[in-house]
């Protein structure tokens, strides 16, 4: 087996797992905390978040990782506050990495979310509000567990989103081996090469099974989830 | 007719003056699709309709002469360039790359090394082979980050994110944010050549208005604009660099 | 003591209402439309009243011109919905945790053990909402309520559901929350005999208009109100308490003492002393004319006719009872002609004992 | 014709049920849990009953043995849903639209018009289901399966949400759709008068057991069914028809021939020779000895005590009339005492007529 | 205005408008069918149909593009079929520069018509199945109408992905002016020259700018629905 993919994919393939498992794990508070303000907030700003959410779906992902690089790289303003005030760089770091990915599926994350929340019957939370739960109680209590299968939906797209990202990721981190050389990384790199074409479709076939199997277990779980509210 | 030209991006700003001269003087009109060699080779070996390719590395153009895509008989060395390390402007002391450790000091505790993808994109691969050559590779290995492609190392350094970056003088010509610390010895790594060519479709002879724009290009006034732009102008006409 | 003043524009429906409900129970009773639901929303604090005052006990829940709108889960009023609305993701036993999870621990109330046992849904307890029946989901609805112990319980027809037995099971315990928790209830329902049973006021509700508000006796005895309820529906309550027991043995009979005299009922259980209501149907009672055959009528009481109105197809004839009290009795024109009724006449109530159950 | 046999197993629930329902109106009543809606479902396609052979006037519909299952949307089943299943998307004209959708084009039945104006929807043909209160979406629902001109009309509690008024107004109509239309209908209901007003055929269903099925009457005066009913339910049926308009003048009662005697019914109008059915609850029966004063109930049958048996608190009675047809009369072991009821004794009945409108 | 940017960039904003909503439209139905077989159906091949489904979101867009090009391209098993049945060329024209965007938007479309999808009671659809309503018209006029806001989501996500797609269409259908020269193209393009930050910026603020404007109307179109819906 070790044979059939040079053992730098595999390092390639163990980051991307690590890169993405992060990414999505790091972005699922704010991301249902997002899709919570737009479902059901009435705030001022809710359209600019709105939009802010959407970006990275809509700008080049080259252009999102040299914005990424402009803020968060060493010299850029939030990158360098992080690194001073509580020691985390993300330049040329898989934790750039995770970031890059996680920005990347986060629009996909929200929308998904999002929709499961409008979704959810607001009368069943009004009835949890007569029984005397505060609404951060409510959503935790009801909302919450009532989106579980749009969560895992959200979840799932961000990880396989982030299993391929490429663009932004190798903009703002580079593509350093056994760092910041994920798969998609590692596939581009071969795919300059001419006469490479084996060791692409090999390399693609393991990260796209990867996160098929992502897609099906999750895909099982709310299925699980569905069946059991639905009750039959 | 329309001459399509299939160009490497490196080559845009200095391509595009060229064919508006060349416009300006014919009725043809000529567009120009800018991407990575790779990928236009592998669309011109799927049916692009492709008139000329200019390709950032001989290799592609080998790969598409072995196809018998090209006109061999077209096929010349377009223009050269030259290996350069580049540092922020405002930190512009001269490097010596005869020192072993040159590189190292100036990258610091942990500054990166930013080059083009060092096994595959040809500005990287070339600056693998000149700091090998140098007996430099060796210290600097674990410090390298790859970018896509060159223009992203330059930004890297241009941004200051890298204190060094490996470049073509092309880069470090149009990036007023960076300035050249060394150039790379010549034979410190293969010749850096950009073939162009006639593309022949299933054996059918080339566009005359194609060939002839290729040849004005390799002759014409359009070397100045080449020249203005810190490429290499290869002696005309150039021999074919196939081995 | 709840006040409520609301006025509330729906597109297509106005809401003007304004009731005092004094501790008890008080009912809501009004078509299908007349604005029921949209009032106890309004109470519940799911609502937002355009203009309005609401008053539990004391504290202000909300008033518009104030600003004020206490949100519902600080207002401590449990609420069985219309439409159950059961969490689809917490087992039964969940949805009853629920309710009790802000429950004030020195609240008073009963325990789970409790609520499951009165409402018979022990067997139902580890099953989800999708997976009960319609009525079980109605009786786990009211179970979730209960356990939050309230300081005033909504109940949106919570038996319409329910068959007779389950009914007539839950009922007498609403009854003991009443009057031994002293759980003040607002409650809607279609049926005047859970009204009957349950509310102390009564407020008919018409086209979102309070038509008729007051004490449930006063409200089901005027014959004027009567357009607003079903003819079947239309009574009187007489007050009362359980007497010593009958020297007649135990035939499962229950004495009851009014001032009009006393009446023998069928399973009351209680002790001497204790107050009951009885709501004798304006139907149920016949007039009889001085001399009597022997029948299975064993409660007759004497008294005079006060007035005659017409309620076609029938009449309604109001009797005024010697010791106090008022009957109705729906009975027909030719009955009327037939026994010669008048103002003033001197006249029997007859009432089956199987009638006043 | 519907014959059904079924045969399902439910985590900790087992239906197992077999009954015919003959042309007409057939009720299931039964306990909350005991499995009518499960029943119902399984007819109308929505359930595939582990094992089961149901079949609609000859044609087999389900028949897990033969591998038969026709699609829901082939059997031309209406359907009113317990939980109402009104499209949230569509206003209530687009629901009733639906319904008509795919009525096939020469069946019988009413049009758009006259639902709206049965179910007093009109006002609401342009909102969507959302803005309706409990008993507009309980009314629109059943106007929506009318639409659809069924074969067979399932009606799974439709009124509970609806108040007494406008019971009394959708009842006739039902009424008619069987006796005019003669669509037959599948029905269930808590309200033991709703389904003595509409059922040909009782079926009373326990714990997903069929306890008895049978002829309305019959089941209704089977003391030994009692147990299954709320004691205030049981009663008997008296078949009739209306006759003559009565000399006496137009004081809006009926005369209601019957075997047994004429009764003096109030509000029940139709022309002379209309068949009737008119229950009259054990409840509302007095008995009386030969010699009666006069009293305002119109209606007095002589009667013969077939049986007297308990049913505590009270005893229930059970009279034969002359002509044919039986009635209950619940009342106290007291008064059975009093006067000296046994088996054979030659009695009076006094019916009340506004205990029969 | 035209001075603000180069006329190109408004040739390749034209271009990506036309390439965004063609994509759009053009994979609405197909993207419905999935979704409908995906979270109703019960068929062999499911799990098989829904990785699919997924891959453009898992792989490298350069490797997404790089297939299609062996698909679709002029010497590709379908390119060629299609040329010559059809005579729809889809190599090198801005068709293919929509074919790239519509698979690309792809997964994101499914995913959000079929949550919506999983959201419909199927006790609706059961009653309008008593009706009468044979299933694909219950499809119609119930399930369709239901998910409207989850149709219109998908519709956005993919819009404005395809607005800022650009590996697997610089790859397939390479960066001809005019017409496959799209706007995250024609930013790749400028971004390849040192200095061009203004235009790279601006023609990057043309293209989010479109794309939330996709955004913002979709939801307020999204919102109508549900509010419809939902009767308050
Ligand atoms: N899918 C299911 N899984 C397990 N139990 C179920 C399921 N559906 C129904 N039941 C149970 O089957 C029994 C019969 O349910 P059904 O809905 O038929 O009752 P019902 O007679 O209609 O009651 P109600 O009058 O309260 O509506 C109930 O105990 C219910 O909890
Ligand atoms: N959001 C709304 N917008 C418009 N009309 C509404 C809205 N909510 C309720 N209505 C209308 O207001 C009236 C009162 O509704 P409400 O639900 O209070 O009635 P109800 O007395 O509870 O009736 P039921 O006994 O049928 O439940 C109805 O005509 C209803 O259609
Ligand atoms: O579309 Mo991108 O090109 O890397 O995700
Ligand atoms: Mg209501
Ligand atoms: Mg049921």
């Amino acid at each position: 087996m070790t044979g059939w993919l040079p053992p730098e994919a595999w390092t390639a393939l163990a980051l991307s797992l690590r890169v993405s498992t992060v990414a999505t794990v790091m972005s699922l508070p704010l991301a249902l905390a997002c899709a919570l303000a737009l479902a059901r907030g009435r705030f001022i700003g809710r359209g600019a978040l709105d939009g802010l959410v959407h970006l990275p779906l809509i700008l080049p992902p080259v252009v999102t990782g040299y914005l990424l690089l402009l803020a968060f790289g060493r010299r850029g303003p939030i990158g360098a506050w992080l690194e001073q005030t509580l020691g985390i760089t993300l330049a040329f770091r898989w934790t750039g990495a995770a970031l890059a990915a996680a920005i990347m599926g986060f629009p996909l994350m929200v929308r998904a979310m999002r929709l499961a929340i409008e979704a959810v019957d607001p009368r069943l939370e009004a009835a949890a509000a007569t029984l005397g739960a505060p609404r951060p109680w409510v959503l935790a209590t009801v909302t919450l567990p009532l989106i579980l299968p749009g969560i895992l939906a959200g979840a799932v797209l961000a990880f396989a989103k982030a299993m391929g990202e490429f663009g932004a990721t190798i903009t703002f981190v580079s593509n350093i081996p056994g760092e910041t050389r994920t798969l998609p990384s590692a596939i581009y790199t071969a795919l300059q090469i001419p006469g490479q074409e084996v060791a692409v479709a090999r390399m693609a076939l393991v990260s796209v099974a990867v996160a098929l199997l992502a897609v099906a277990v999750s895909d099982r779980l709310s299925r699980a989830v569905a069946r059991r509210i639905a009750g039959n | 007719a329309d001459i399509t030209i299939f160009a490497a991006a490196s080559l845009k700003t200095a391509l595009d003056k060229a064919t508006a001269a060349w416009q300006a003087a014919h009725d043809d009109k000529i567009v120009v699709s800018y991407a990575g060699s790779p990928q236009l080779a592998r669309q011109i070996q799927q049916g692009a309709p492709a008139d000329i390719f200019i390709s950032a590395a001989p290799e592609w153009m080998d790969t598409l002469a072995g196809d018998k895509l090209i006109d061999p008989a077209s096929r010349r060395d377009l223009l050269g360039n030259t290996l350069v390390l580049v540092a922020p402007a405002a930190d512009g002391a001269p490097v010596e790359l005869t020192s072993k450790d040159a590189l190292t000091g100036r990258l610091g505790a942990d500054g990166k090394l930013a080059m083009a993808l060092v096994d595959s994109v040809p500005a990287g691969v070339y600056g693998k082979e000149a700091l090998t050559h140098l007996g430099l590779w060796d210290g600097v290995e674990a410090r390298v980050a790859q970018a896509e492609n060159v223009r992203a190392a330059l930004a890297l350094v241009a941004q200051g994110e890298a204190p060094l970056g490996i470049v073509y003088a092309t880069d470090a010509h149009a990036e007023p944010k960076v300035t050249t610390v060394a150039t790379f010895p010549e034979d410190s790594h293969a010749p850096i050549i950009y073939p162009a060519a006639l593309v022949t479709h299933d054996g059918a002879a080339a566009k005359p208005e194609a060939a002839s724009f290729l040849d004005q290009l390799t002759t014409g006034p359009a070397r100045a604009d080449l020249g203005a732009e810190g490429f290499v102008v290869l002696p005309s006409p150039a021999p074919a660099a196939k081995p | 003591m709840l006040q409520v003043t609301l006025h509330h524009k729906l597109p297509g429906f106005t809401l003007d209402a304004a009731f005092d409900s004094p501790p008890g129970v008080t009912s809501i009773f009004g078509h299908s439309g007349a604005g029921k639901t949209s009032i106890v929303n309004a109470v519940a604090g799911l609502l937002r009243p355009d203009v309005g005052r609401i008053v539990l006990d004391g504290t202000v829940l909300t008033d518009t011109k104030a600003g004020i709108m206490v949100p519902a889960h600080r207002r401590r009023i449990g609420y069985v919905f219309q439409d159950g609305r059961l969490f689809p993701h917490l087992t039964v036993r969940g949805n009853l945790g629920y309710g009790a999870r802000f429950a004030p621990r020195g609240a008073p109330g009963p325990d789970v053990a409790a609520v499951v046992d009165l409402l018979g849904i022990g067997a139902l307890l580890d099953r989800r909402p999708g997976l009960l029946s319609g009525g079980e989901r109605a009786r786990v609805a009211i179970g979730r309520a209960l356990m939050s112990r309230p300081r005033l319980l909504i109940l949106d027809e919570p038996m319409a559901a329910l068959d007779a037995a389950r009914r007539a099971e839950i009922l007498p315990w609403l009854e003991r929350l009443r009057d031994q928790l002293g759980v003040p209830m607002l409650h809607i329902s279609h049926d005047i005999a859970d009204v009957a049973r349950l509310a102390t006021t009564l407020v008919l509700l018409e086209n979102g208009r309070v038509r008729r508000a007051g004490p449930l006796a006063e409200v089901l005895a005027d014959a004027g109100a009567a357009t607003g309820l079903d003819p079947g529906d239309i009574g009187a309550v007489l007050s009362g308490h359980i007497a010593a027991p009958d020297s007649d043995g135990d035939d499962g009979l229950t004495r009851i003492a009014t001032p009009a005299g006393d009446l023998l009922v069928g399973g009351i259980p209680g002790p001497p002393g204790q107050a009951v209501r009885l709501r004798v149907r304006a139907q149920d009672v016949i007039i009889a004319e001085g001399s009597l055959g022997r029948t299975s009528a064993l409660n007759v009481l004497p008294a005079v006719v006060a007035a005659i109105e017409p309620a076609p197809p029938m009449v309604l004839v109001t009797l005024d009872l010697p010791g106090g009290g008022r009957l109705l009795a729906r009975i027909t024109q030719r009955s009327v002609d037939h026994l010669g009724l008048a103002p003033g006449r001197q006249v029997h109530a007859m009432i089956k004992s199987a009638a006043l159950g």
